[in-house]
């Protein structure tokens, strides 16, 4: 076993422990700390797969960002352990059992390929790098760039819209 | 793109005029002006006097047909705003935002028309979600308002989730994002991947046009938001998130339809079935109309499952017949109290032109002929009988359309046959200029019944 | 050029008659109106080429549908009906006090062209577009202007026939799709079609036509539909209506479906006839006028439907000028149950009695009119009833014996009810018919008249149509 | 690594979500196991993107092969962060009416 | 003149619409004279006719207009005038001609419109019998056919008020229209066999079809004759029929109308020869209504219900003539029992009048004095009817009953009762009515008078006629080549009469039969006329009087296993199977849909966790579907 493979499944335990861990958790902040811990297994992987760029904006958006703004909507109200309603056994089983099933479905219909397992993961190669990256980004992609300024404004008039206290 | 770009200025120049004009009328006024603006912009570029025509590289893809659809939606959008344009600024405190978030909706429509490429689709999309989540919610001290802001929220998202599962898996398989490469393997034995990635694909945008059983959030977000929203949401977004759908099945899975068919076909069927019965129980108009937005929607999955030329010529008739019909029955619905069958008790008498024109509007929904309601659903019908078998498809579809006929006549029944029980007029802000527009409204309908092609699709053909 | 004149002056006509405020005129109009379709049939029956009574222009040529109408000797037998039933419904209920009536004679000049259309079209779409045309005026007509529980009533009868005409559109896409993208009856009678293929279309025209007839099991709309539509509609329904569903049978499923005729013919006159004989029992049982004649009707088309799916030369004459006689015989009918309606204030048999005494007239022209019902001899009914009987009895001695079972109950139910109106004791009611409204007259003495011509000389009829029974001869040799 | 690693870790990431989605009554957790799904996508297509790198045939058609899903992550980002503020801004709102964030509590609309 | 032939159903036509337009407006003189003159000038043109058709054996068809002429079936408007029909014009015109004479003055108490109505039906009614036995095809003897059926319904329920009187008018149409299916379907098989329906094309190929289809078609036009001429089983009409104006019941009801079977059949002959089977049904079926309707007339007590009875028996003896192949005879019987009948009722008209619609004859008697003619009139019906020679009944039902004993004895001997029950319950009647004390009101006893010469002169002529008539028909076994009848219609009967095997009856049987015919006959009368002069039967019947009297209830099983059934069964069909099975399928649809909508709407829960299962769920079954396919 090579230093990335023991890696590999260090992260991927740590990725699963730790969503599985958001899911059952009953205090909100720990799920979203759970959820942080998730961000930065993926992260790992991203730099495993040498996209290194992505694993940088994912902890500094994802973990940095949006789970802080969850932090603070969920500490705004006030929410822990307590104010977690009473849950509906039977939607957990129906939930639980639903994700598991997608997952075997899933599995059952990707694992009869057995050409997949050959195709491997290449490690190598400048795709993650932030030069590579922004050549593609500002040249082809520029139509995509800038109208994520539209979806932005309008999640910024939106939250303005709905947010703001009063009328 | 004229389209895109004025759109998206035009959201800005709505945002700020905000600033300047502090009287909410003025915003009326200035988002008419955008939507003519919009409408000789998208006339331009039909006749190729576009602002830019790149493809960025093949992301985009122009054809007439993009246009023309853009075409119907913007009279549509114009038909709307001039209708009811009024109580939008009736809803909250900021009109100018409302009509700017529409407007930025009109610019990620006209992305999602022209996408060749999966990731213009999922930005478009969003830039068309973003702004109806908070459409929806925008009545903000209404609790229904927020919890069907809420809801379509968390399943927009979940189903945003499922959309780019898909789109990955046909990542996975094909190495691109180019609609027209997404069929191509790229390396022997990942064709695997692209089934799944479908079907991920399939549900999401099955949710955004609400086909069952993905089309829970249909009722409770249209029943809950603002009425003037409703309409906006129900018709011309619905419309625009056909068109995706259609395009990304016709030019990017044509070749495995064998595969998406089927399971298209019972996702129509329940569409169909679940649209128009449960539509017969409902006892307020807007719900019902919610209902039947789906049931609506059956019938124009039928030009995505068949996904010839006699289906996109449908879809491009089932655009006006749809969205006027749908604003102008939304724009009577909102000037009234009662949005129970009861009240619209009486109208005939009372108003006898909006009356008329209502009913034209429900004949053409309900698809009797002499509208052109009639012909959307008659092409949609062609259409799958072109397609060679699946003749138990269109003799459902025309069974459970029957349904339908009973629940747009008890609004028929309600204005004619039944009288108000209370003596004053009840529909609110009705001047003659909202008559004549109905009037137009509904005389266009039934031109379109009569005469399909010399009026449309000649022009698509030509 | 005359086909599509009789489909404009009445839709031009009915248009105006929204515009007329005046109830006088609105009537003044609409009788203008009939007689000018009238004389529009009549130009075309005696003083044109029939070539020029046809009309084609283009109109979806993308999807092979053309505004083609086709004057042969049914629909010109049919327009005649039409135009000649329209006189007689002014003149009738010219004296019945209608609110807005111009509304109303506007919708029903309406559906004036919605008939006539069918009767011509030529063209599958077109034929589809007026058959359903013809439906939504009537909508409105009996919901707004129909008895009590008119609303549900007419949704039931819209509903039904809608569907019906649905699975027919689904019928006439699949077959055009099948002659190449032509909906014109010409390409559509010469696809070919797999005897499989042809059964099941079969059932998906035949369930479209059966529900308008109405055939038995399908018939439950009508009864419940005559009873609470205003008379002339009911008059419209039974005389012109009805024969839609006949008419589509000889003009279209015949050259379409051959074959599922040929294979399904015997289920079709089975079920025409038990039509027949249930829908002459429960006639037996009516206590309200307007139903009982409902029923009766069920019988006499049943018979109709029976002796065009007999197969043979006579069953088309004689369906071919029954289906004029009935339209003429019932809405005599239909008139004298209007009179005693408008008179007396109830259509409960039970609750009239002893008119004969107020009044003869009546008496004796609802005798004759309910004798031309059950086809008297001498009377137009007769012709066509014996022919039809003769054609059934060719077809199989036991459809003859079967169907000639109603001839029996249709006697008994029509003397049930002429005795139970005009004989016996006079009741208080029947002093109010003394004095007869003169249009309603004037109406049912024309019937009386063509009633006795029909009878009489029916080959006025017999050449009319011998070119649309030479058509069927040779679908089916 | 075998592709299939990625696939599966993904896949069981997603699914963890769903069920997340499905067994939670906190709309805000909800909404965190939704992110979730995102990530585990993202996560999909870097190890697609890799597993496409260095393709023959794909590079003759597409310089830009692999690179181009990297990208698409990226935006999935964008498109997420303007989600999240959408949808917090929601259920603040919502919060603020009826002092809740469980959606069970959310069934005015029904039927 | 026999191309005139048109004008003698026209006359009454034209009487018909003149009175009937007119009724308003003409007084009762004038239509009543309108109607009665059309009938004579009828009667007149077939007088000419018939000099010509002496003459002429072979017969004039005279072709008006094409009726039906249309796939096949050529149908033209066409009148034969052969002697058979001429003879029925005669009677007709002739006898139909003293009735309207004798209504006028029956019917005076009508009010004028009424008094026109009346004559304009029975107007139309003698246009319809025209037609009917004039006719060149079995259509147009079926237009006369039903025109003479609805007559009847017409003239039965002349009097509308009287509810009962409808319903009798009523079961007399419907009961006819049972026994017209039949026919009908005789013509169809006819038109099948033969491509055609006219006289002239069907008997000459008769010999060639196949012997059952002759039986078939022979078995159903009989069918439609027991309809109309009232036999078993369709017979209870008639009597019920009595509740029209009594000389309506003598035109209609005796004289001519339901004669038409027998002339239908005589018309027909050939058929009937050719089917040997058919031709025996009819044999027994008219004995046993002869013999059935006779009991029951044992024991009746209406005037003219009696005679109704007595109609009905002697319409069975014409069907046995037809039936043991004596067409002669059952036309020659038709002719006298025109007369003899038509003169019974009008007789029996002339002591209602008298007796101011009183019909009971037990509340008569004793008339004899104060009805001087009626009273004699009627006593030489009640002899013709009863068949005492020299007077007519005795002709024509000896030449029936010889010929039924050359068939079989047993036919003889059976028939032979009847006659002489004929002969009781007629003297039964005589002797009640015009014999022994009057027993009716103070009133009425009071105003008895003879009724006017329109009244008595008519029953004089037809008093003449049946004593006279039966010298056209005299046997053989009295003179050779006397029946003048039999060599008048040969040209008629020719072609059966080839088929025929000739009888061979010794005279000496044929005399002895004859003699213990009227020696019986003589013995009844006598006693009947004794008994019921003395001691007139005013009891209430009881046993097998008491089922005679109420008709072997055969009214009542009709009742119970025919009229009561489909009653119920309409019942059922409209309240239960079309209410609830058809109508209630097809609401249920509609219900369904609306439970389905209940139903369906509750999957909308409101909960967004379900809608996001539900979303899943969908998912998971698209791709399980999308692995499989």
């Amino acid at each position: 076993m090579t230093v990335s493979e023991i890696l590999f499944w260090f992260l991927s335990a740590l990725a699963i422990a730790g969503a599985l861990m958001m899911v059952v958790g009953k205090n909100p902040v720990y799920s979203v700390l759970w959820l942080v811990v998730v961000f930065f297994a993926i992260s790992g992987h991203y730099i495993l797969l040498n996209a290194q760029f992505l694993a940088i904006v994912n902890i500094i958006v994802y973990a940095g960002a949006i789970m802080v703004l969850f932090l603070f909507v969920i500490m705004l109200m006030n929410l822990n352990a307590e104010n977690e309603p009473q849950k509906n056994r039977w939607m957990w089983l129906a939930g639980s059992v639903s994700g598991g099933t997608l997952l075997l479905v899933l599995v059952a219909a990707l694992r009869t390929s057995e050409l997949l397992a050959v195709q491997k993961v290449s490690e190598g190669g400048e795709t993650g790098l932030i030069k590579t990256l922004g050549s593609v980004l500002f040249k082809d992609y520029v139509l995509p760039f800038e109208v994520s300024s539209i979806l932005f404004l309008s999640a910024m008039v939106g939250a303005v819209v709905i947010g703001k206290k009063g009328d | 793109m004229n389209l895109i770009i004025i759109s998206s200025i035009w959201g800005i120049v709505l945002m700020f005029s905000g600033l300047f004009f502090p009287r909410k009328s003025v915003s009326v006024n200035i988002a008419i002006i955008g939507a003519i603006l919009l409408l000789i912009a998208n006339t331009l570029d039909i006749n190729g006097l576009s602002i830019t025509s790149s493809t960025f590289n093949g992301l985009l893809q122009y054809d007439i047909y993009g246009y023309i659809f853009l075409e119907l939606l913007l009279i549509s959008f114009l038909f709307y705003l001039l209708l009811s344009a009024k109580q939008v600024t009736e809803v909250g405190n900021h009109p100018y935002e409302y009509f700017a978030l529409m407007f930025f909706v009109m610019a990620g429509i006209g992305l999602v028309t022209f996408f060749n490429n999966l990731l213009i689709l999922f930005i478009g999309i969003e830039i068309v979600s973003i702004p109806l989540y908070i459409l929806t919610g925008s009545d903000k001290r209404n609790l229904k308002s927020n919890e069907a802001s809420l809801k379509y929220f968390l399943t927009g998202a979940f189903s945003t989730g499922i959309l780019l599962l898909g789109i990955a898996f046909l990542y996975g398989a094909s190495g691109s994002f180019q609609v027209d490469r997404l069929l191509t393997e790229a390396r022997p034995g990942l064709g695997v991947f692209t089934p799944i990635g479908l079907v991920f694909v399939l549900v999401a945008l099955g949710f955004k046009v609400s086909a069952a059983p993905f089309h829970f959030w249909t009722p409770d977000a249209y029943d809950g938001a603002p009425t003037v929203f409703t309409s906006f949401m129900a018709a011309i977004v619905k419309l625009a998130a056909f068109v995706a759908f259609s395009n990304l099945f016709l030019f990017g899975f044509a070749d495995l339809s064998a595969k998406w068919q089927l399971p298209l076909a019972l996702m129509t069927v329940a569409t169909l079935l679940i649209g128009n019965v449960t539509a017969v129980y409902q006892q307020s108009v807007k719900r019902m109309l919610a209902y039947s937005s789906i049931a609506q929607a059956g019938f124009m999955l039928l030009a995505v499952f068949s996904g010839n030329d006699l289906a996109r010529q449908g879809l491009l008739l089932y655009t006006p017949a749809y969205c006027i019909a749908t604003i102008g029955i939304f724009a009577v619905l909102i000037r009234m109290e009662d949005y129970t069958y009861d009240g619209f008790n009486g109208l005939a008498s009372r108003h006898p032109m909006v009356a008329f024109c209502v009913t034209v509007f429900l004949l053409s929904l309900a698809g009797i002929p002499l509208t052109a309601g009639f012909f959307a659903k008659y092409f949609m019908l062609a259409s799958v009988v072109k397609t060679g078998g699946f003749l138990w498809l269109v003799i459902v579809a025309v069974v459970l359309a029957t349904i339908s006929v009973y629940y747009y006549f008890r609004v028929i029944q309600a204005m004619y046959f039944r009288t108000a029980s209370s003596g004053e007029s009840f529909l609110k802000a009705e001047t003659l200029s909202f008559r004549l527009l109905l009037l137009a409204g509904a005389i266009l309908l039934i031109a379109l019944g009569v005469f399909p092609y010399q009026l449309l699709l000649n022009w698509l053909i030509a | 050029m005359i086909s599509l004149l009789l489909i404009l002056i009445p839709l031009a006509g009915g248009l105006v008659n929204f515009i007329l405020r005046s109830d006088q005129a609105a009537r003044i109009w609409t009788l203008l109106v009939s007689f000018s379709s009238l004389a529009t049939v009549l130009c075309h029956l005696f003083c044109s080429e029939t070539a020029n009574a046809s009309f084609q222009a283009d109109w979806l040529s993308l999807i092979g549908a053309s505004f083609a109408l086709q004057m042969d000797g049914a629909a010109a037998l049919m327009c005649l009906l039409s135009a000649v039933v329209y006189v007689l419904i002014t003149l009738a209920i010219w004296k019945n006090d209608i609110r807005s009536s111009n509304n109303f004679f506007a919708l029903l000049l309406l559906t004036q062209a919605g008939v006539n259309g069918v009767f011509l079209a030529s063209d599958g779409l077109l034929f589809y577009f007026f058959w359903e045309l013809a439906l939504i005026p009537v909508y409105f007509l009996c919901s707004i202007w129909g008895g009590e529980k008119r609303i549900s009533v007419t949704f039931k009868f819209f509903v039904y026939t809608f569907l019906g005409s649905l699975l027919m559109l689904a019928g006439l896409l699949y077959m055009a799709y099948q002659a190449g993208g032509s909906f014109s009856l010409q390409a559509l009678s010469e696809v070919k079609l797999s005897s499989s293929q042809q059964s099941w279309l079969f059932w998906l025209f035949f369930v479209a036509f059966a529900v308008k007839m109405p055939v038995f099991p399908f018939h439950t709309w009508q009864p419940d539909a005559y009873e609470q539509s205003p008379t002339a509609v009911t008059m419209v329904l039974s005389a012109l209506m009805v024969k839609m569903g006949l008419f589509a049978v000889v003009r279209w499923l015949f050259p379409l479906l051959p074959g599922g005729v040929l294979q399904y013919s015997a289920i079709v006159i089975w079920l025409s006839i038990a039509g027949m004989l249930y829908a002459s029992f429960i006639a037996m049982k009516q206590d309200d006028l307007k139903r009982l004649i409902a029923y009766s009707s069920i019988a006499h088309i049943g018979l109709i439907n029976a002796a065009l799916f007999a197969g043979n030369e006579g069953g088309y004459n004689g369906a071919m000028i029954q289906m004029f006689s009935h339209g003429v015989n019932v809405l005599g009918m239909w008139i004298v149950a209007d009179i005693i309606e408008q008179k007396t204030g109830t259509r409960k048999i039970s609750e009239l009695g002893g008119l004969a005494q107020t009044s003869p007239v009546l008496a004796i022209l609802l005798v004759i009119v309910a004798l031309a019902n059950i086809a008297l001899p001498l009377t137009n009914a007769f012709i066509g009833e014996f022919l039809m009987f003769n054609a059934l009895f060719k077809a199989s001695v036991w459809y003859a014996v079967a169907a000639g079972l109603s001839i029996i109950f249709g006697a008994v139910y029509t003397l049930r009810m002429i005795q139970h109106i005009f004989l016996g004791d006079k009741t208080e009611r029947a002093d109010k018919v003394s004095v007869l409204p003169f249009g309603a007259t004037l109406s049912l003495v024309l019937i009386c008249i063509l009633i006795f011509v029909g009878g009489l000389y029916p080959g006025l009829f017999f050449q009319l149509t011998a070119d649309s029974v030479a058509t069927l001869l040779k679908i089916f040799n | 690594m075998p592709v299939n690693y990625y696939i599966f870790l993904s896949l069981t990431l997603f699914s963890i979500g769903v069920a997340g989605v499905l067994t939670r009554r906190n709309a805000i957790i909800i909404f965190m196991c939704i992110e979730l799904m995102l990530n585990s996508v993202n996560l999909l297509l870097v190890a697609f993107s890799k597993m496409h790198f260095g393709n023959v045939e794909l590079s003759m058609l597409n310089s830009n092969v692999g690179i181009e899903a990297q990208l698409f992550v990226f935006f999935i980002m964008v498109v997420a962060a303007a989600e999240v503020s959408v949808g917090l801004a929601i259920i603040v709102m919502m919060y603020r009416n009826i002092h809740s964030v469980d959606v069970n509590f959310l069934n005015r609309l029904k039927h | 003149m026999s191309q005139l032939v048109f004008l003698v159903p026209l006359f009454p036509l034209v009487g018909f619409l003149l009175a009937g337009l007119g009724r308003n407006y003409l007084s009762r003189s004038v239509s009543g004279i309108i109607a009665s003159a059309a009938v004579f000038a009828s009667f007149v043109v077939s007088l000419f006719i018939f000099q010509e058709v002496r003459a002429e054996a072979t017969p004039v068809i005279v072709e008006l207009f094409p009726f039906i002429d249309v796939a096949g079936i050529r149908i033209p408007f066409a009148f034969q005038v052969d002697r058979l029909s001429v003879l029925f014009l005669l009677v007709i015109t002739g006898v139909g001609f003293l009735i309207h004479l004798y209504s006028s003055a029956y019917m005076k108490e009508e009010s004028a419109p009424h008094y026109a109505r009346y004559f304009a039906y029975l107007n139309l009614f003698v246009f319809n019998m025209l037609l009917l036995v004039l006719g060149a095809n079995y259509l147009i003897m079926f237009i006369g056919w039903e025109g003479v059926g609805l007559c009847s319904y017409l003239l039965i329920g002349y009097w509308f008020k009287n509810k009962a009187y409808g319903a009798a008018a009523r079961k007399a149409f419907v009961m006819n229209r049972i026994g017209d299916l039949g026919f009908l379907l005789g013509l169809f098989f006819l038109l099948q066999q033969f491509g055609s329906l006219t006289f002239s094309e069907v008997f000459p190929g008769a010999a060639g079809a196949p012997s059952e289809i002759i039986t078939l078609i022979t078995l159903l036009l009989f069918v439609g004759a027991t309809g109309k001429s009232a036999q078993i089983p369709l017979f209870t009409w008639l009597p019920d029929a009595m509740a029209g104006p009594t000389p309506v019941s003598a035109l209609i009801h005796a004289a001519t109308m339901v004669t038409a079977g027998i002339y239908m059949i005589a018309r027909s002959n050939i058929l009937y020869t050719l089917a040997p089977a058919t031709q025996l049904v009819i044999a027994i079926i008219g004995l046993c209504t002869a013999i059935l309707a006779a009991t029951i007339a044992l024991k009746q007590n209406d005037i003219k219900k009696v005679l109704a009875y007595s109609t009905v028996s002697q319409l069975g003896y014409m069907f046995l003539g037809l039936g043991v192949g004596a067409y002669t005879g059952a036309v020659f019987h038709v002719i006298t029992h025109a007369f003899f009948k038509a003169l019974l009722f009008l007789g029996a008209g002339s002591v209602i009048h008298a007796m101011h619609h009183e019909q009971d004859i037990r509340k008569m008697g004793g008339l004899a004095k104060k009805l001087p003619q009626t009273h004699l009139t009627f006593l030489i019906g009640c002899i013709a009817i009863a068949g005492i020679p020299p007077f007519s009944g005795f002709f024509s039902k000896d030449e029936i009953l010889i010929n039924a004993y050359a068939f079989s004895p047993v036919l003889y001997w059976i028939g032979m009762a009847g006659a002489l029950m004929t002969a009781f319950y007629m003297f039964r009647l005589y002797a009640t009515t015009f014999r022994g004390t009057f027993r009716g009101t103070c009133e009425q006893a009071h105003h008895l008078h003879e009724s006017p010469w329109q009244m008595t002169l008519p029953l004089i002529i037809l008093a003449i006629a049946a004593v006279a008539a039966g010298f056209m028909g005299i046997p053989e076994l009295f003179a050779k080549d006397a029946h003048w009848l039999q060599r008048f219609l040969s040209p008629v009967f020719e072609q059966s009469t080839a088929l025929q095997h000739a009888h061979t009856i010794s005279h000496s049987t044929e005399y002895l039969l004859l003699g213990i015919s009227i020696a019986l006959l003589l013995t009844v009368i006598v006693y009947a006329w004794k008994r019921f002069s003395s001691k007139p039967d005013l009891n209430e019947a009881v046993g097998i009087g008491k089922l005679l009297e109420r008709k072997w209830l055969v009214d009542e099983l009709y009742d119970s296993i025919i009229a009561r059934p489909l009653n119920h069964i309409a019942g059922w069909l409209n309240t239960v199977a079309e209410k609830k099975g058809i109508d209630g399928l097809v609401n249920g649809s509609g219900k369904l849909v609306q439970w389905g909508g209940r139903q369906l709407r509750l999957l909308q829960s409101g909960q967004v966790g379900g809608y996001l299962l539900w979303m899943v769920l969908g998912m998971l079954l698209l791709l399980v579907l999308i692995k499989t396919l």
